[in-house]
């Protein structure tokens, strides 16, 4: 059997031109490992909208990173600014992972 | 067919409506983003190329120091009025009134790209350094906004300044427009001429496809714009209208020739998508992103290609 | 420490085609907030497939929704018919949010 | 060199072959998803402006109506046949035989463009309305696809009917090349004359590269068609023959000209993966996608590309 | 209310050059069911990437698959080699899924 | 302007200096990845056809032969002293330096185009099977960094050899080169002539859009490149320098013309950005993929772009 760990995977759906942002936040924050992934489009409350990379104002993208408990807090809080006043959509996960050579 | 309304049966035009056309009757017919990004980088690359090799051609001149000046002036003041219309009229809050009135100060690289093929088909075709005024409207009219919304509205933070400038006019579309331009001006036409049946002779046809897509984009942006308000809407149109006729006249009225006075009125008509929101999206999120590009790209955006850009450069024929 | 809140997240894998009526069957849930994200290939007892745009049929995309238990239960039962008809992959996961402006 | 099988060795039949052969050598050759779809969008546009333009030359014709007439027909009755065949020789299931017999029934946009090049580059232009027949072969056979299935298999769903339609008739790829044809129908050969560089002297350098990746595409459809049985492989290859045999006797009898004979009978030989796998995927989820596209994709497609166009192409010089 | 019953969802980040090798370690364990999702960039120990889609080898993929913790647990094994040699990510997740047609 | 550093004034490398100015300056410009994959595939095709045509009119000689012999001894050997100078003067340890030194080996299309670009403008225009040179001389070395892996480091497993020999010989790029080289021979001048508007008259402005591409991605590299010291960004300069020197040389005492000895001297100094990474990734996991793009890509590319291109070609017209 593989070795695994207890980890937290926290994803936040993040506004294209934030990007910068919250990827400065996180290595605040002490996470330096993570990964971003494309979306194509959605709906909330502020209405309808699609990747729209013309403008580029509307597309978003998922930052998502696995770190310990405490390191995700730390995010969270390093994000808190930026979650409110852009309304950001942040998920929170129960994770394993395998002890690679990653962690 | 030359002038006037004949450019709306333009292939460039038809498929334009074409697209909106699709859109509304709920057609899946869709563009690659990726296609669609490419393609409008082409367009910037083509039109600084034509502006900066013009240039090299004609030298520099005094038209040109003054067409600058109206530009970087019109841009800075356009706001104002527009500010005050949107809070009385439109009757939007500070933050969504500064927002869109910089979108208004700014420019449309695709409204003055198509403008400059109806004026050029209509054989008035603009002078050269047109693409540098260009350039230079992109950006005051979002420190402009930011202004007017710190002043209206409490609460609008003190953003990082000297971020949010450098994301500004280092921005994508200002980059590679100034850079093609300076391309062009050190190629010059010997340079340009290996290199014409891409950025020249294609030139057309890929603005087809590209009013294509952006037809789809600007009507399906319209059919689901639940932001617009009837006050908004008529303010998205009467916008162009006014500013337009005031950069045809300042245009005029500094001496600029027919094709550059018409040039200048529809920079000052076209509303910002590309630059202006990006920014407002970073430094204002307080305001309503389905507002202003609502009012930019699903109402000014349509109504300058088909019938503003006829408007200004009669406007421009009958004056000068 | 931020405020987080129980949610469960849904995520469908959707054949491009049929996205209209799961976004459809998720309004009349109840469920209004959601995000689509692309996938590139897989591979399942069809057969592989991989994204292909010329054809547009084999394309599948990613449907996630974030959404308490009730209407989570709600669009599940609501996307039954096609989730039967479609052999479709529906994942359902416990996660936390932060009460940003969202929940 | 110019007719026969010299064709098969014209760059553009080369490009296919040096895709699927590549597919089958497994090597990881591939070309962007958004390349791809914007390449067919391009060549739908495309052929949509040319066969506008020339109908706009040519003007309305009896031949026209005939032709149509005789497209309609074709498209709702070869599935009928085929439903039967699949049946009985393929031993299908009464949906799967639907399915498939729809596709065949309706018509391959980029069969029919590059029989128009080789149909062209062979002194036999086919007439411009050729695009609307196209266009018009699209989707009535689906419904016939969808009649089958319900008469022939209890438990199908009654559908949303309007739904599907609205899906149907508004596919992208109708709309594109409707859409197209009117333009070029408005636009004319003067309007035209400023973006033929991009859609008339492009095209066979781009098809090209398209035809690279449908190679790819239909090489790696069939590598991993676990759905095909040696049954409808060679149903594949019969329905074709038979119905471009038919499509071409039709058109001679309709008393159209050599090339558009040849091009009803390409069209008639095509079998679509474009709008009917979208729409037996929405109104028949029971019919196994891996068997309609490895049929129509994975062994129509290649052998109308490579042997099916010359074939028909012979029998239309022969005939008339 | 409709039937679900628990599983592991594993997601592991690989090369894009790797991906061959995790679909048949995968198909060896067992797992004939994927799913491929586009990655586009991210940053590690290794520094930072972008997809990068002209060397081809920087670019990244997020392979997912739902199985049994029996048939995650082989997965895990078998992809051991590789997950230590490049140093990749595996995440294993505990979701539900719904009993469609596909499981 | 015609030699020389003029060349350095040319759209085709201002492109590339734009590229890299934005990703220094920081500016958010990027081109889509499936548009810069497209292009890419567009300039493989394109020099594989123009070079096959080139042999179709020439037809095969002894020269050939004679730059294919080079061309194979030059990547199979170039790897052993660059491998010597990464362990010494480097520092790198045996894994390292042997992945680098392969790419060294082998050969980067980007630069060949470019260089032929530059040569066809000054009227040194290569000969056609250069581009079966290229196509060469991109694999052998390979397998020759491998065996220098093996030798120098205990714990390199022993990879599924097929399987990557597979890989390696079957790389997209590799397989496109080679097929459209082929397509040329066999389509020939009036094979070409329909299709020469998009793959030769529109290739310089491609070209152009593409080396702006090129310039961000290589800038951005440089900028996070923490891979790099200041021995390592030494050699990548001594590297192309030396070897380009060694090929030029080569061809020259080969016999073979002008342009074609520039050529191969362009062969020899250039690395690897696409074949050779994509195998070091899969068998040599252990080497350390921000080191060797960095050299490679964001040292070596723009200096032979820049500096390298009129140098080999200078000494080959000394030489010569
Ligand atoms: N409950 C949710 N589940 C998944 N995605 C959501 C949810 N709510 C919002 N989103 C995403 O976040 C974006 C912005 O949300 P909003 O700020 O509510 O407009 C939406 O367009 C969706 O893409
Ligand atoms: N166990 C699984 N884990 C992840 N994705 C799956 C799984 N099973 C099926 N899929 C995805 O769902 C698609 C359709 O599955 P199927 O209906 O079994 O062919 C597959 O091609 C995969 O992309
Ligand atoms: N903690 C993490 N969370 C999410 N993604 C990660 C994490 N660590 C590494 N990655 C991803 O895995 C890639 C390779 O990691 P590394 O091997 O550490 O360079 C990174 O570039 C990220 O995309
Ligand atoms: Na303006
Ligand atoms: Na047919
Ligand atoms: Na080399």
């Amino acid at each position: 059997m593989t070795d695994t760990v207890s980890r937290r995977k926290i994803e936040v759906l993040v506004d294209a031109p934030l990007i910068p942002r919250v990827t400065a936040a996180a290595e605040r924050a002490g996470v330096s490992g993570y990964t971003l992934l494309p979306a194509l489009g959605g709906s909330g409350r502020g209405g309808r909208w699609s990747d729209d990379q013309v403008t580029g104002v509307e597309s978003k993208v998922m930052f998502m990173t696995v770190a310990s408990a405490e390191k995700a807090a730390a995010l969270i809080d390093a994000l808190a600014p930026v979650l409110e006043s852009h309304g950001l959509l942040l998920i929170n996960t129960a994770v394993e992972v395998v002890r690679g050579g990653k962690f | 067919m030359s002038g006037g309304l004949g450019v709306l049966l333009s292939p460039v035009i038809l498929f334009f409506v074409l697209g909106a056309s699709a859109a509304f009757a709920r057609s899946d017919l869709s563009i690659p983003e990726a296609i669609a990004k490419g393609l409008s980088l082409y367009l910037m690359a083509a039109i600084g190329l034509k502006g900066g090799v013009q240039v090299a051609e004609a030298g520099f001149t005094a038209d040109m120091a003054a067409a600058a000046a109206a530009g970087l002036v019109l841009s800075c003041l356009i706001p104002l009025p527009a500010y005050l219309a949107l809070r009385r009229f439109g009757r939007l809050n500070a933050v969504n009134a500064a927002a869109v009135a910089a979108h208004y100060g700014s420019v449309s690289v695709v409204t003055f790209v198509t403008g400059v093929e109806v004026l050029d088909s209509g054989g008035l075709p603009p002078a050269g350094y047109m693409v540098a005024v260009l350039a230079l409207m992109e950006t005051p009219a979002i420190i402009v906004g930011l202004m007017l919304a710190r002043r209206g509205a409490t609460g609008v933070e003190a953003q990082p300044r000297g971020a949010l400038l450098h994301e500004t006019l280092l921005n994508g579309s200002v980059v590679l427009l100034t850079g093609s331009f300076v391309i062009g001006l050190i190629a010059g036409k010997d340079g340009y001429a290996p290199i014409a049946p891409v950025f020249d002779t294609a030139f057309r046809g890929i603005l087809c496809l590209f009013l294509l897509d952006m037809g789809l984009v600007a009507a399906r942006r319209l059919r689901d714009a639940r932001a617009l308000t009837w006050r908004t809407a008529i303010l998205a149109v009467v916008f162009p209208v006014v500013n337009g006729t005031v950069g045809v006249l300042v245009g005029v009225w500094a001496g600029l020739d027919t094709g550059s006075a018409a040039a200048l009125g529809i920079l000052a008509a076209s509303a910002s998508y590309i630059a202006v929101p990006a920014a407002m999206r970073l430094a204002l999120p307080q305001a309503d992103p389905g507002l202003y590009l609502s009012m930019s790209l699903a109402v000014t955006f349509p109504f300058n290609i088909t019938l503003g850009i006829p408007l200004y450069t009669a406007l421009a024929t009958a004056l000068s």
